[in-house]
């Protein structure tokens, strides 16, 4: 599944958009924001994290689809 | 999209006397306009520039929704919301806000209700570039 | 006159980029604007201009005492209120008020405090003139 | 005394500026609003009258001078 990457977390993981294979069949918005940290200790400095589904806010207990644009959403700052 | 809403992410310096006259007209008396400024200092740190970065998509999509919300709820004629992205330099405008309707009232009330909430919510960053340095500002949540 | 101040009876159309660019800077990143613009009706009846008059030592001095209440309340940076005088036709703005800030946060509610009490107390007067007449208004009190 | 008049105010005396001789030694606002409304009947039609002494709103006990300079104001209207 496509994850886009904005702002601080764009640097802490390098790279602006990546390909990720869950493992197993399903994965919710928390099991992916859970092994995102592992592979990522960086992203644990973020004051917060946030993940946007197909454009939306998502809840942590949203299941993810093979073909979901997930996008990882640190603490934004417009305005 | 609402028609009333007018939103885009800006590449180029924010025309303030276009971006005012817009949504102006001889139906709606009232409007309120709200300029946010780069300033030249944060922290006490000299800012040389800042550089924003959107979720464009997202971020029109959010913007839309909070206009179109505060249309509703403040009975406004019209909402125009404009950011910047990319570098903008201290003095320039990075978000300008209008909002007209037929009588002042809850103008000002829609024009707050519209920057607290871009400010939380919309997916975009600014990242402050100093004399020495540069920072990801993380403000919301 | 509190230095932060600019007050004017103008009786020239108001010229929005001037007024909105005259108090910002880049100390003060937030800054709330009210433009009252002349609606070509009221109360179902075509209006073709308004006439402004006003007593002006003294709504210059009421108008003062409006922004340096605002200023000190709200914490303002600098106030800026221009108002016509004179013949002013549908679709020009009759005020601007601006106020600036180093922070968003009370700027709308002094932009509001502002334009109530202007239309509270301050002396200036409008008449309408129709395609079949004229009146005064008499909003306040 | 000095008596300026504006708006609607104007129109039902005739004139924006004019003397006026109180009878007696003393007077207050309230009293010469009193003695204008005598003179001048359409000011009752007015929404309100508030009077300004030297470019300041008075109260109706305010006690007026010979040399202070009185202003008219019926209902503003600015905005």
């Amino acid at each position: 599944m496509k994850i886009l990457v904005f702002g601080a977390a764009r640097e802490v993981i390098g790279k602006g958009e990546f390909e990720w294979i869950p493992i197993g069949n399903e994965l919710t918005v928390g099991e992916l924001k859970h092994a995102l940290s592992l592979e990522y200790p960086g992203l644990k400095k973020l004051k917060s994290l946030s993940i946007a589904v197909n454009e939306e806010y998502a809840s942590e207990e949203r299941r993810l689809d093979r073909d979901d644009v997930i996008a990882l959403i640190p603490p934004v700052s417009g305005g | 999209m609402n028609p009333t809403a007018h939103i885009k992410l800006e590449g180029n310096p924010l025309d303030i006397a276009e971006l005012t006259a817009a949504i102006r007209s001889t139906k709606n008396g009232g409007e309120c306009v709200f300029i946010g400024t780069v300033r030249d200092n944060h922290q006490g740190k000299v800012v040389t520039h800042l550089e924003f970065e959107a979720y464009e998509p997202m971020a029109i999509r959010e913007l839309t929704r909070i206009a179109d919300l505060a249309s509703a709820q403040f009975k406004l004629a019209e909402v125009l919301i404009h950011h910047r992205i990319g570098t903008v330099y201290p003095g320039e405008a990075a978000i300008v806000i209008v909002v007209t309707a037929p009588h002042r009232n809850q103008l000002f009330d829609a024009c707050k209700m519209i920057i607290d909430q871009l400010k939380e919510t919309v997916p975009i960053w600014k990242k402050e570039v100093y004399t020495d340095g540069a920072s990801w500002v993380q403000a919301h949540p």
